[in-house]
């Protein structure tokens, strides 16, 4: 049974991760394609009943139109009836950059738009957006998770196996690593960097940063880990065979690591998620035109924003199922090592 | 208690197991069956035995009985405690039963008590539990027990924590948890299998006691015959989940049944026949062994305190293996054997003294080998059969990669394993399997010297009695030298030549095999006394 | 929520101190100044949020807004700029004259007046505040205006109530640059002074005693990092056109409230009763429950504020920054940056990031200036069409995939630095990189936050286009040339240059110079409209847009007139009142 | 005892001393400084900000500038605030104590909270009561701290119940204790909330790995009650873990709720922090990771002398 959870997990992650992506093909429209004269449009539901009561099969939406005398205040335009499509061919994009594609999973035939999620200020479609966006969230998260663990498991594995003075210096730094807020290295490793590069470059390479330097915490887990192994008989007996250090670290403790580094990373990928939110929030975050939750978050601290377009908020929902499927995960991995230990 | 009484006068029955069944579910969905059809009854004050291999369900059997089997078992089967039928009752009702009329010690003292409460605590919850008593009152019933289970000090035990206490201490407080409120069945699931020789006779005894001054119904669970036969009435034998044979004692000694046979007596002929196979030491050479002098001290500092604690594993020890020959070392736990081949194997730095190889300071490692009493410790899970095998041969980097796994699969098959097991894990295998895998292992790295620390005492009988036969093999064949480690003196006197006798860290007395029961060194009496009694039935069914 | 108490202590406080200040101690004479402003009735209590925290209550050295804010609210000026008209008059200086190259002004200052504290107010006051302004150990901010010709003023006492100020050169801006420089008291400030210390006093943990202005209000307590409470001044020189004297508010109390989206949340929840500035999309948010909200809103109309994109001309990333100095060839030819101004859609700024509520800017003076607004100019078209042709003629041209390419076959892309923490900022520049890649240009946004990108364009001059805001301050020309002068310490586009390096740089400098010493108004309006004309024409910024200053006020308080400068609405705080004069919201 | 507190005490300083000397290179390395934000000022010269970073120092190389700031830490000295020219120590101390008004609650409720449902759910730990509560705490965690203040701010509004922000009424003067705790509930509100999830977890794998053991399974074999099972036997067993992570908490009680203080503009440690680290007010910052690190040492030590009192095998000598 829990195999099967395992499973499954597991199984929802890959396809949450391929979806995000394939978010060309999910996503109606391109992530920067501004609609100048819808900014802030609600979010258009698809309908079967018409204004007159009638009932059609095929959903639709309405096309809006302003209010009187107001930028941001829309109506629906009851004759401008625009037809649901699925598989439809659209804006050009590539899938994992590399083929281009035009086909959408649906789409409108009409001259509006479809805005599931409604439009932001500049009238892009928010559910474009967020599902572009996760790219972004989910390959910082992963990013950075990667990087803290790897950085995590050789600290601690050296430290764990050496003891002594190896372990103490590594421990005192770590403990460093904890302690310094790591929003002044931020500043200082995104103004470094060069302008040219694009700021999902300089993103990746700042989230990089936070990842690399939050290798303490794995690192003290695989420390204690390596600690007790490195006293167990089967690693015992090894050295009893006359095997060398690294050996030993490399065939016995490394692999004994995987589990709780896999667990770790489970844990810490929604972590370094949330963590782009609060970059974003402070204006750290990837830069226009590319979405993430977190940036697009961030704009809903607007008063405007949040008390009259409650839909820019949804896109701090959208880590909700990955963070169940990412505990559910290490909750079942922790339970396997627990078993395998 | 009376209202038991009265019921248990009707059905005159203090435990009735009817069609016992457990299924557990396993983590790939399939479901194993631990216990099959299992039925028995147990009249107040007797006591039955539940004997078994390792694995055969007993375990299952008592958490059954408790009602405390994990969420993912079933259970189907009738239990009637003093005439009421346990599956069926409330959890509040199962709480007022549990511990007042039924009560359970486990495998390991040191877990059934909770590390971070005191004795008195632990047990004054018991009673506090199932009756309405006074503080007072409580504090001088919790004494009272603790007396009955032979502490001297009762009202320092209660300040005790478990840490504080020795095994067999923690054993005797765990019964008197256990029996705090006197119940008239106790189910004790092999309460003596951690502990070293001398405190299994303690409690052993203490149990014998307290059975007769409580009148206490006793279900006690062991794969040690000799042990079971010193206490119980009746026996009931296990295998796979399934009643094998029940009855007296003397219907199952007479038993026809191999396995039944098997778990109780050693075929004394085979190890004899196997002794008589053994090459002689080579007695004019140099030793190929040499330990001179050696001693080390432990400190161990307390956290936030800044007295420091020395503890001496060993002081002047010296022990001289000649070629081909045995030398065992026996002792209590604690009496620093474990220490003195740690040094030997290399894995502790003595403080003093020196261990020579063939008259030099050790160069090679492989050339001591150690098997360690728990060989699933021994073998890394990750590792399939052969990559186990092999590994000292990958890391000695001899020959090619597929001669290193020619030679494996030789060695499985020269201890006795299947060559095409080669791609199980170390768990797929049974126990006395996981040995023969350690010592396949071991001859990989061709060593001199063998050391076998307690290297048979986690498993049954028969098994016992197996490795033995093969270590007398390779013995011969490789030419190796076995320091043997042992708490269990039966298998001594076939087996090696010197005995070494430990005491704080000592070597109090050295000794031929033969003469252990007439030496007159204490520490040496002691051990052959407990030995005696602990194996008494097994000594005269022997003779 | 609240509930209503029977006697407030703020009430309390007013009945005590009316009879104070209605009784003045002495009968001498008093120079009062009677202003002409509907009637009000004191008493009550307006509450402000500001964005931060003052960070000083000295006048000395206050550079930030909200210190300045509370410090112009404690402390008088000589001569005051009136924000409506935006042009000078009197106020502690009663009248003054000056000479006819106007380099030296003798002003004759009100009599009988007393600071906060009660202690009164002389020549010595005004004599020893401009010492410390001009001290140059003291570093104080102001000092750079009281330069004239690189040398500072000086200043003499020729009575008790009159002071002489005298500059080495004619000085146009003279009478302006004497607005906000608060006068300081010298009985509570002179010993820190001669210790060294001025920098240090008046600091957020001095007690409210010993304090003291000249302004309408004073300060009663700080609560660190929430709120500081200011009271009325029973000691103002301001009266009412009834003779009452003013401030009519019992006290004004800041509010610490960190982001403007939260100070809005907070007014509409109506726990502050006034907002200084809202954004337009706030606004616009505001606006639309108005009704049920109880508060007025005001647009006061273009501000002082102008956003621009900077194109690097910096000559010295030569050599150090190979691939910008290449970019460089591009950025210098005037014909690309005008086709980049052609192409931005600056209706759409306005719409998009200012709801409507701003203008667009052809030059840095936004109509909201009164009097330097050149309305001649014409706001450049949005016509992409007209970008190309303008591009092809300058030997740029466009390849297979659509985008522009130089003479060399380079293609052309740049990135915009901008400061990520300005929301409309970070949005224009997103506009402006959708505008330009319809005429083939890619465009990069690049956010940094704002001290590594003011490092970038002020230092280390590592960065291609940038996306900049400057308010001007005060509406006259001359803190302007910082920015313009060839030589001035913000010379944007191309910092620490000796010499001018084109000729329209070196007319803007003459131009520039011209207009500082020239006394008369209509003289430097025209030589000031011939700068703006160089820029709008050359383009070395292209300006974008200017946003509406727009503010808010609850029910029930009177005498709101938002102006585009200083504290948009707080600068005639002394008049505001409510129309209940319980002041209950 | 007093050897191991010394011996972690010094563990302290060097902490202290190392994120101290960390922070200095980090500053230096983020371009600009505190008095660059002054430039764009056109009425400011380049020369009067000179004189200003003279004045402060900031023209010298930076060990020089380290070797002063600790000459003068060492006197309890943490510098100047280049905004507020004040010493960083009075400057922090309010803020510190308005931060720790809303942290030390918040923290203390979220226990009081997960404590016992923790432990609940590690008894109840099979079937739908466990789905809930994993997918719950999912959930919890998942939520961005940034949300849910918005949420709480966007609550305020609409209903009027609670005040949206600040810690108390605009034209209170702050004495009001009631005016105050009306203040506190939506912040606190929010920081439990984000806070409870992880404590959850963590309550609850402890207790089942208590709830596993051997000697728990004795306890139930001996009949106890549910609650002394829980409370008496199971929590004190499964403590360990949570004392050394409830001394680890204590390094954030400065820390935890900048982003809720920015949102809910409570006047505490995070609006001022925020602005220091953009504005580059160098030793606020120092300053304010300073205490920070104190606190997270302190932190570190009540967990063992806590450690020491509840776990019978560190205290009793064997």
């Amino acid at each position: 049974m829990k195999q099967r959870k395992l499973f499954w997990t597991a199984a929802f992650l890959v396809g949450a991760h391929l979806m995000a992506g394939l978010a060309g093909f999910f996503a109606p429209y391109h992530y920067a394609a501004q609609d100048r004269l819808h900014p802030y449009a609600s979010p258009s539901l698809p309908h079967l009943m018409d204004c007159s009561g009638k009932i059609h099969l095929r959903p639709f939406v309405y096309g809006i139109r302003n209010k009187q005398g107001s930028f941001t205040d829309y109506q629906p335009d009851c004759s401008a009836q625009m037809p649901v499509h699925f598989l439809v061919t659209g804006e050009e994009y590539s899938l994992f950059g590399l083929i281009p594609s035009s086909l959408h999973l649906f789409g409108v035939s009409g001259p509006g738009e479809i805005n599931l999620l409604g439009t932001d200020a500049f009238g892009r479609d928010q559910f474009s957006r967020v599902v572009y966006g996760a790219q972004v969230s989910l390959l910082a998260g992963g990013l950075a998770g990667v990087l803290a663990v790897f950085a995590g498991v050789i600290v601690g594995t050296i430290s764990g196996f050496y003891g002594g003075v190896v372990d103490e210096a590594a421990m005192r730094v770590a403990e460093i690593a904890i302690a310094v807020p790591s929003l002044y290295l931020l500043l200082a490793a995104r103004s470094f960097l060069p302008l040219e590069i694009s700021p999902l470059m300089a993103f990746l390479l700042v989230i990089s940063v936070i990842g690399l330097l939050s290798w303490a915490r794995p690192a003290r887990l695989v420390r204690g880990l390596v600690m007790s192994a490195r006293e167990r008989n089967f690693v015992l007996a090894a050295q009893g065979f006359g095997a060398s250090k690294s050996y030993v670290m490399r065939r016995h403790l490394v692999p004994m690591t995987f589990s709780v580094a896999l667990t770790q990373l489970a844990i810490l990928i929604p972590q370094f998620i949330l963590a782009e939110v609060v970059l974003s929030f402070l204006g750290l975050g990837i830069g226009e035109p590319f979405p993430s939750w977190g940036n697009m978050l961030a704009e809903a601290q607007q008063y405007h924003v949040l008390a009259s377009c409650w839909w820019m908020l949804l896109p701090g929902l959208a880590p909700v199922p990955f963070f169940v499927a990412y505990h559910a995960l290490a909750d079942a991995l922790q339970k396997k090592t627990k078993v395998n230990l | 208690m009376s209202s038991s009484a009265v019921q248990s006068s009707r059905t005159a029955s203090l435990l009735r197991a009817e069609g016992l069944h457990v299924e557990y579910a396993a983590a790939d969905g399939a479901r194993v069956c631990a216990l099959r059809d299992v039925s028995f009854s147990l009249e107040p004050s007797q006591s039955l035995g539940i004997l078994g291999e390792s694995g055969s369900g007993k375990s299952t059997l008592a958490l059954a009985l408790m009602r405390l089997l994990p969420s993912n078992a079933t259970f189907t089967g009738k239990i009637e405690i003093s005439g009421r039928d346990l599956p069926w009752l409330s959890s509040s009702q199962l709480r007022r039963v549990r511990g007042a009329e039924l009560a359970l010690i486990s495998q390991e003292p040191a877990l059934a008590l909770n590390p971070v409460l005191s004795i008195g605590r632990q047990i004054s919850d018991v009673l506090r539990a199932h009756s309405d008593v006074s503080k007072k009152e409580g504090a001088r019933r919790v004494c009272e027990i603790l007396e009955q289970v032979g502490f001297e000090h009762p009202e320092r035990v209660m300040r005790a924590y478990p840490h504080q206490l020795s095994g067999g201490q923690k054993q005797r407080a765990a019964l008197a948890q256990a029996l705090v409120c006197r119940p008239s069945l106790l189910i004790a699931d092999e309460p003596l299998s951690s502990l070293d020789t001398v405190t299994q006779a303690e409690v052993l005894d203490l149990l014998r006691r307290l059975k007769h001054e409580l009148n206490l119904g006793m279900v006690f669970i062991s794969h040690d015959a000799s042990a079971l036969s010193t206490i119980c009435d009746r026996v009931l034998v296990m295998k796979a989940g399934q009643t094998a044979a029940s009855g007296t004692w003397e219907q199952i000694r007479t038993s026809s049944d191999d396995y039944v046979r098997g778990l109780q007596f050693t075929s004394g002929a085979s190890c004899s026949d196997a002794s008589s196979r053994i090459s002689p030491p080579v007695l004019n050479a140099a030793p190929v062994l040499e330990v001179r002098n050696l001693s080390k001290t432990y400190v161990q500092r307390q956290m936030l305190s800044r007295e420091k604690f020395e503890i001496r594993a060993l002081e002047d020890v010296s022990v001289r293996l000649m070629p081909n020959a045995t030398v065992a070392v026996i002792g209590r736990s604690g009496s620093g054997k474990s220490t003195l081949v740690r040094c030997i194997a290399g894995f502790e730095i003595p403080d003093k003294g020196e261990v020579l190889l063939e008259g030099d300071p050790v160069q090679k490692r492989s050339s001591v080998q150690m098997i360690f009493q728990d060989s699933s410790t021994a073998l890394n899970p990750r590792f399939t059969a052969v990559q186990l095998v092999a590994e000292p041969l990958e890391i000695a980097r001899a020959g090619s990669k597929k001669e290193r796994i020619e030679r494996a699969l030789d060695l499985m098959a020269e201890v006795g394993l299947e060559k095409s097991w080669h791609s199980r894990n170390a768990a797929e295998f049974s126990g006395g399997q996981r040995q023969r895998l350690a010592l396949a292992r071991a001859l990989a790295a061709s060593p001199k010297v063998l050391i076998l620390d307690e290297s048979l005492s986690g498993l049954d009988l028969s098994l016992q009695e197996q490795i033995l036969k093969l270590l007398l093999d390779l013995h011969a064949r490789h030419n190796l030298s076995y320091l043997f480690i042992s708490h269990d003196l039966r298998f001594l006197p076939m087996f090696a030549q010197q005995v070494l006798v430990m005491e704080a860290g000592r070597i109090v007395d050295q000794i031929a095999p033969n003469k252990l029961w007439t030496s007159s060194c204490p520490a040496t009496r002691l051990l052959t006394r407990v030995n005696q009694q602990l194996h008494a039935r097994h000594a005269e069914v022997h003779s | 929520m609240r509930s209503i108490r029977p006697i407030t202590p703020s009430f309390l406080l007013a009945c005590l101190l009316l009879p104070a200040s209605l009784a003045r101690p002495e009968g001498r004479q008093q120079d009062l100044l009677k202003v002409s402003v509907p009637v009000g009735h004191p008493g009550g209590v307006l509450v402000v949020s500001q964005s931060s925290e003052p960070k000083t209550l000295n006048p000395v050295v206050a550079v930030d807004q909200p210190s300045r804010d509370v410090i112009r609210r404690m402390t008088a000026d000589l001569v005051h700029i009136n924000r409506a008209t935006q042009k000078t008059e009197p106020a502690l200086a009663r009248s003054w004259k000056s000479n006819r190259e106007g380099s030296q002004f003798t002003v004759e200052l009100r009599r009988g007046l007393r600071f906060s504290d009660g202690a009164p107010f002389t020549a010595d006051d005004v004599v020893f505040s401009f010492q410390v302004y001009l001290d140059e150990k003291v570093h104080s901010p102001q000092r750079d205006l009281l330069l004239a010709g690189g040398k500072p003023m000086r200043v003499e006492k020729l009575g008790p109530y009159t002071v002489k100020f005298s500059f080495v050169a004619p000085y146009a801006p003279a009478e302006r640059v004497f607005d906000s420089l608060a006068i300081l008291p010298r009985h509570l400030l002179e010993q820190g002074y001669k210790a060294g210390k001025i920098n240090q006093v008046w600091n957020l943990t001095t007690s409210a005693e010993k304090i003291a202005g000249l302004g309408p209000f004073r300060l009663k307590q700080v609560l660190p990092g929430e709120k500081l409470v200011l009271e009325r001044n029973p000691y103002y020189w301001k009266t009412d056109s009834q003779g009452q004297i003013l401030p009519y508010l019992n006290e004004l109390i800041f509010l610490t409230v960190p982001s403007r989206d939260a100070q809005v949340v907070r007014f509409r929840a109506g726990e502050t009763q006034i907002i200084t500035q809202v954004s337009a999309e706030n606004y616009s948010a505001l606006l639309a429950d108005q009704q049920t909200g109880r508060y007025k809103l005001y647009d006061a109309g273009p501000g002082l504020e102008y956003n621009f994109l900077v194109f690097n001309l910096n000559d010295d990333v030569k050599g150090r920054l190979p691939a910008i100095a290449q970019k460089q060839t591009w950025f210098r030819d005037q014909r690309f940056r005008e086709a980049v101004s052609l192409a931005i859609d600056r209706a759409a700024i306005v719409r998009m990031v200012y709801q409507g509520r701003g203008v667009a800017l052809a030059t840095p003076v936004s109509p909201g200036d009164k009097l330097w607004f050149d309305s001649d100019i014409p706001i450049p078209e949005y016509s992409p069409e007209k970008a190309r042709k303008l591009l092809q003629a300058a030997g740029f041209s466009w390849n297979s995939s659509g985008a522009l390419t130089d003479s060399s076959g380079q293609p052309v892309d740049f990135s915009i630095l901008v400061n990520s923490g300005n929301v409309q900022r970070s949005q224009m520049a997103t506009l402006i990189q959708e505008d330009l890649k319809k005429i083939g240009i890619n465009v990069h946004v690049a956010g940094l936050e704002f001290r590594s990108a003011t490092d970038r364009v002020l230092n280390s001059h590592d960065y291609e286009v940038a996306l900049m805001g400057l308010g001007r301050g005060d509406a006259d020309p001359t803190p302007d040339m910082s920015v313009l002068s060839s030589d001035g310490d913000i010379h944007l586009w191309n910092m620490g240059e000796k010499t001018p390096a084109t000729p329209w740089e070196a007319e803007i400098d003459r131009l520039m110079r011209k207009q500082q010493v020239t006394p008369n108004y209509a003289e430097r309006k025209k030589l000031f409209d011939r700068v703006q004309a160089i820029l709008a024409e050359q383009q070395p910024m292209i300006f974008l847009a200017s946003p509406n200053i727009l503010t808010a006020a609850r029910d029930g308080l009177e005498n709101v007139r938002p102006a585009i400068m200083d504290n948009y609405i707080l600068w005639n705080a002394d008049e505001l009142f409510w129309h209940t004069p319980a002041g209950k919201h | 005892m007093i050897r191991y507190l010394s011996r972690r005490l010094a563990h302290g300083v060097l902490l202290l001393a190392g994120v101290s000397m960390l922070l200095f290179v980090f500053q230096k390395a983020a371009p600009g400084d505190f008095f660059l934000g002054m430039r764009l000022n056109p009425e400011l010269s380049g020369q009067t900000l000179q004189g200003l970073r003279a004045e402060y120092g900031l023209d010298q190389p930076l060990p020089q500038r380290y070797a002063r700031w600790l000459g003068s830490a060492l006197r309890g000295d943490l510098g100047p605030s280049f905004a507020y020219n004040l010493p960083v120590t009075t400057l922090l101390w309010p803020r510190i104590k308005n931060t720790l008004l809303l942290s030390v609650p918040a923290l203390l409720i979220s226990w009081l909270i997960a404590i016992p449902l923790g432990l609940l759910a590690a008894w109840r730990r099979t079937g739908w009561i466990d789905r809930i509560f994993s997918g719950s705490t999912s959930t919890l965690l998942a939520l961005p701290d940034v949300l849910l203040a918005l949420l709480a701010v966007l609550l305020a509004l609409r209903t009027h119940i609670f005040p949206v922000g600040g810690m108390t009424a605009g034209t209170d003067a702050g004495e009001s204790t009631a005016g105050l705790l009306q203040h506190m509930v939506l912040p606190v509100f929010v920081l439990v909330v984000g806070s409870v999830g992880p404590l959850l977890r963590q309550v609850r794998a402890s207790a089942i790995e208590v709830m596993d053991s051997s000697y728990f399974r004795a306890a139930q074999g001996n009949g106890l009650g549910r609650t002394t099972l829980l409370f008496r036997h199971a929590l004190p067993a499964a403590a360990n873990p949570l004392i050394s992570l409830f001394g680890l908490s204590a390094g954030f009680l400065l820390s935890a709720s900048i982003l809720v203080e920015v949102i809910m503009s409570w006047p505490g440690m995070g609006p001022l922090m925020l602005e220091a680290i953009f504005g580059r007010d160098l030793f606020v910052v120092i300053g304010a990771v300073m205490i920070s690190t104190l606190l997270l040492v302190l932190g570190n030590l009540l967990a063992d002398v806590l450690l020491y009192f509840c776990d019978p095998r560190i205290r009793v000598q064997s």
